[in-house]
């Protein structure tokens, strides 16, 4: 009863409050006057179920029943396929979820006839997403998960054994082929050099090349660079048994050597100084890559290696998977460009597997018997870390149970991402 | 200092003495305040304190109970800081642990690759 | 005596270094005489204690002391209140701590006269509080509290009855008659828009839409809306007594179903599609909640998850409390207008725990006697998690100790989220 | 065998493509005609390898290897250096390491004649480590680690003898002179306001500071800074024996108070109040510390400090540390000044020092026997948390095993922080 | 309400009134989608287990073996509840027997203190 | 390789073509150079240690004490690898436990929320 009491108490308060502090109340007619609410035109009808439901269909002029087209709906899907291939079959789901999750965000529908900026699309200004896109736009969210792997990636298989890197390298040669590919289909230098990127299977220097030299293609590039990463269990199989020999693939290979803790401290500072001296342009990318992996080695800064390769890592992932995701909005992603992009992006990684693997070869030609490669390690060459590296441990475990490759192939893997982050350098500095 | 002042007069504008010189004592005079409110407070509340119940003085001080002189807390807690300086901090300290538990075979680390490798991005 | 030695050769060093680089040392004073200093007028004086005394009255103008005023010193308190509520009485500390703080230190008084700018207030371009201040104001914070809100919220109790989400749909009456009687008192459409939004019991709703239609009236509405979600315990038990009776009050209610996995992964990709279909411009909002909601149901991306409903909101919540706090500096917060937004504020909470009551009473017309609902739970749909289904928990056990409502009333509280936020999202499309 | 008759049907399957979409393939050349590619120009040469080799040179053009000058090799061993010393004698890492990897990535040499701009280095706009730099250049980092140290100080060493915060104020001296010398020297007035905070001790405020009002200097000032705070134990022990007596080092200090929760409570608040009133311009640091404090004291918001203790200082430092030092690039950083400002960052470390001994010894003055206090703890009141009140607790043991001084010396070790933030404000509202 | 409006119509702008009513009522229309959907999935999830695997079901559900009545867990939960509200949360619940096991000495704070800010900045 | 980019010349820009190659060229001499470091800097430090102590060496590396056959340790790995990426990360492995442990009822799912829900904002 009390509350009762306030309640009328309160009423009573604002009615004198309006009628002296706003004398005239017609403040709030003059005020509205100046916007755009059309639907009362009618208003002398004077009939308010009519105008109701004008303005109910004034309403639905803006809701995404009305505003969808075809390319929404599919868009749409794609987004939930993602998320079900994700937790269905766990291919790469800290991606996938993130980016399937986006690409239906970015495919709701919304009303923007006339210019009208409602604020809710990925590439209208003064939107949410927009201001979270701005980390992908400016190439900004890429170095920071680098950043992130750097401190949570042991780099001792390569140390170890540095003629794999080797691996690394030659698996790259699926980037300049498809950049070719890329040209003779028709598009520019810059379009080509972002699009052969995608043959370094590395997600975020796909983004980040992209970010820098073919911007409008930040989208389709960045999908079918994730969806590929996904889909290497599928799609390097055929390729290892088709370029291998039965008797390769049961070769097998002596463990590695120990590895001291300064030569841990080492990698990463003369890493990064010989890297970024023969390519400045990679700095972004491997320069976090390694400073990261510094924080992990040198053994007295545990605290900002722990934050970086959790709390800091994750967050980027979550806007950088989102947003590439809702980037994918259907009037600017569902064009004949981005089908090409998915057809050469699935040529690169298989020549890239490829690649990998004739190179592992031809290193055995020049080998003694006792330190002879199994060329399958090659194809994990392509990055991909670490999936490329499990799927040559199950293809060696099909021919013989008992050869691991999986360390082995950590080295190349490894290897693969600072070959990729190294081409996108060269890319950049011949295409900027 | 004023010997100083008029040698560096000299050379310096004014201004930057007088800078100097209010600057000094406001420092001063915000950590004085400081100073006189927390001589303040503890006896506002004490004498709060000794108005209330005595039980809830009791609850929130356990100390009288448990007092250990102060010397020999020092001693204690200077051998904690040792003990911890030692292991930089608590977190490095289960980390080296981690590592040292690991590092039992040339293959280890690549075990813990393989382990930190597969939540890659 | 080493280092004596050391301090000596420096300042000899130096010495060396000035007369060789600076031959002539009056680059100082040039340099200086086009700065504003002007208390050495009187430099001719020549007596250093008298040009000190002018030195520390220049200061005291600096002062807060000198630049307090009544509402400095008001708005001060509040803050010291808000802190003293949420660490004696633990309503909501998580919030009522930072904007306490930010409420201190938005009105600690500073030297602004004829528009010198010292980078300190946080409506002072370049000041950090401004900077740190963007994120409400662009609406940026929100969605990423709604994204740790969904990665740490379990739908089950919706999916397992979802008639109870109509009763987070009833309580938002309050928005909108809030919105009514905010125009008629005669603030604009947009402000009233706003201002309604109060009636949704949902902080980071109200200051994502206010910072879209009413950018000037984001602090006292946010610090209503979060000032009256930490009264919940005292605003809704007597409108819960006034609005039922004895017997309504004792409904016992069956337990809800089990819920499969497979439709807690549903919930939020439906939820998403089917809501933001309707009002589109809810996605900021909505989106990001069941993003974070997919995040911690998909049991594939627990770490995201875990990090979205840790550190990173965790993060957000520092910062947009204190700004939203410091957005409270006293000669643009204490006004005629604040006030009146805080009574219709109190009012539209009233009206929203009616709401839900009276609709639950309505939907009991309808519903055979076995499955009637108890019309307390109605109250939990304003929002406000969940401590308004804390408050029916209570009120419920006061009339009998045994019949549990907790459980029941999360469906409508979570639904209320979902209903303010679809409510945000139709001002918005009406009124941008 | 699949997979190869996929590979073809891809290939003949953008064959096709090509010439339906693309009817003319010509679009390539025209695209990449406005590019600035100049090797090709004996391109009618006809030699593949000859202009093979002319894309080498053109490559090597970029590299770092042929930009690389005598300053650049310099910074880089600095930076090697850095990391060295951080990981062998444990001086400061957290910020040493994230420092050395900056100066080695900010002195990795790139091509920028005839101001093209590749987006590498720290100060090129569009430039990733640009972006990160934003937070520096702004003053913004400092406030959010001031946030972390606040949430993770335990000021009770202060409450229980508000006295010894004096010494914190005594040992700001250093800043004052430090002033005064670099304006003699022939810096500007805001040049050598900046340059004094060095003698702060206090990384964060020496950066804030020098943002505000000389940010050309940011980089030697940061650098200097963080330098002498990690050579503490090196600095001071020679000025504490050379300002003390035998006898004086061997007092004993009685044991501190209990203090209340209620007292740790009331201290940020207070301190907040009391500080910004006399220093508005120190608002943002105080007010970030003295709020991170009331997060962890008020024992109602344990998550919230925990996160600002851990996963938020980490990620400000690491992107503070990394960005400080690339902002060492050696053709703004190798200058006569940058070794000025050094040299007077060192003795104003000195002055700090010997300042705070003093005045202890002034205080024991007035002082009756059995509160004396030992002058050794004056010198942590420069501040350089923890590491100074660790080289008083050390020294002392030297002279009395027994003597434990470190708790004592937590007193003027966190006043000092308040103190030079104070200071830096001062500096502020009359520089700015 | 009808009476309400026209009380209202004469100082109300008529528009407002339709974003009001338009406004609540698709409010409403998005949650009673919502409920209609979540209406319909059970069934046809329920079916589709009901045509495949019976173990399939079980599988998701082992619910009905471990089945408590809802009364009892709603007081389990309950009391749970007012247990965790007690400690704020489970977190805060650690931190604070933490501080309890420290403040045994006049002393302790401050090893506390050494311990944090020997990582500090 | 020749033929083929004689073909491709027919369409490409020569400039392209030359990208190509130095770009992949550019490639692998980054990675040769690093293979060429860490090939000769184990010789260097391991030079250094025979020149210094023997027990440095042996406290760094205490590998042979427990040097266990490469094959033993991948078969071990690989099994920790197939239990671990079964449980997709160690932590989620947690979590999943978590989760077990807390589907008896129905009604169990709502009690972590409550958990969680307190916490809420
Ligand atoms: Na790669
Ligand atoms: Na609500
Ligand atoms: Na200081």
């Amino acid at each position: 009863m009390k509350k009762f009491i306030t309640v009328v108490s309160i009423i009573l308060l604002l009615s004198i409050v309006r009628t002296v502090i706003f004398p005239s109340a017609d403040r709030t007619l003059q005020a509205s006057g100046d916007q755009e609410i059309e639907f009362v035109a009618d208003d002398s009808g004077d009939d308010l179920l009519k105008t109701s439901i004008n303005g109910l269909k004034q309403f639905f002029k803006f809701t995404g029943f009305r505003n969808a087209t075809a390319g929404h709906i599919i868009m749409i899907l794609v987004g939930i396929l993602f998320i079900f291939l994700a937790i269905k079959y766990d291919y790469e789901p800290l991606l996938l979820i993130p980016i399937g999750a986006g690409i239906i965000m970015g495919n709701i529908p919304f009303f923007q006839e006339g210019g009208l900026n409602l604020q809710v699309g990925i590439y209208q200004e003064g939107s949410v997403m927009n201001y979270l896109y701005f980390g992908v736009m400016k190439g900004v969210y890429p170095p920071l998960i680098f950043l992130g792997i750097g401190a949570m990636t042991d780099f001792s298989s390569l140390i170890s054994r540095p003629r794999l890197m080797l691996l690394g390298a030659a698996a790259q040669v699926g980037i300049f082929l498809t950049f070719l590919g890329a040209l003779w289909l028709g598009f520019d230098l810059r379009e080509s050099g972002a699009i052969g990127i995608i043959g370094g299977a590395d997600g975020p220097t796909a983004i980040f090349l992209s970010s820098r030299i073919a911007e409008h293609l930040i989208g389709p590039i960045a999908i079918a660079a994730y969806s590929y990463m996904a889909l290497v269990p599928v799609i390097q199989p055929p390729i290892m048994r088709l370029m291998t020999t039965k008797k390769e693939r049961r070769i097998r290979m002596s463990p590695p050597r120990a590895v001291s803790q300064t030569e841990k401290i080492l990698f990463p500072i003369v890493g990064l100084i010989v890297t970024t001296f023969i390519s400045p342009s990679s700095l972004p990318l491997l320069g976090m890559l390694f400073f990261g992996n510094l924080l992990k080695e040198s053994t007295r800064t545990k605290r900002l290696a722990e934050t970086a390769r959790t709390s800091m890592i994750d967050i980027v992932t979550i806007l950088l998977g989102l947003t590439v995701g809702a980037s994918t909005q259907a009037d600017k992603f569902l064009t004949a460009d981005s089908l090409i992009i998915f057809g050469l992006g699935a040529l690169s990684f298989m020549v890239a597997t490829a690649g990998g693997i004739v190179f592992a070869k031809v290193m055995n030609l020049f080998t003694p018997e006792s330190r002879k490669l199994n060329p399958l390690i090659g194809a994990a060459g392509v990055s991909a870390v670490p999936d490329s590296a499990r799927v040559v441990q199950n293809f060696g475990l099909k021919e013989d149970p008992t050869n691991h490759l999986l360390m082995h192939a950590m080295a190349p893997n490894v290897a693969g991402v600072i070959g990729s982050a190294v081409a996108a350098g060269i890319l950049l500095s011949f295409l900027i | 200092m004023i010997a100083n002042i008029t040698i560096l007069k000299s050379y310096l504008p004014s201004e930057a003495i007088i800078i100097a010189i209010v600057g000094y004592l406001v420092v001063f005079a915000s950590l004085v305040l400081l100073f006189w409110f927390f001589s303040i407070i503890p006896k506002i509340l004490y004498y709060k304190n000794r108005k209330g119940s005595k039980q809830y003085q009791g609850g929130r001080n356990e100390a009288p109970d448990h007092y250990l002189p102060g010397e020999t807390v020092a001693a204690i807690s200077m051998a904690l800081h040792l003990h911890l300086s030692e292991l930089h901090d608590e977190e490095s300290g289960v980390l080296t642990i981690k590592k040292v538990s690991k590092t039992y075979s040339p293959w280890s680390s690549k075990i813990y690759a393989v382990r930190n490798q597969f939540n890659r991005k």
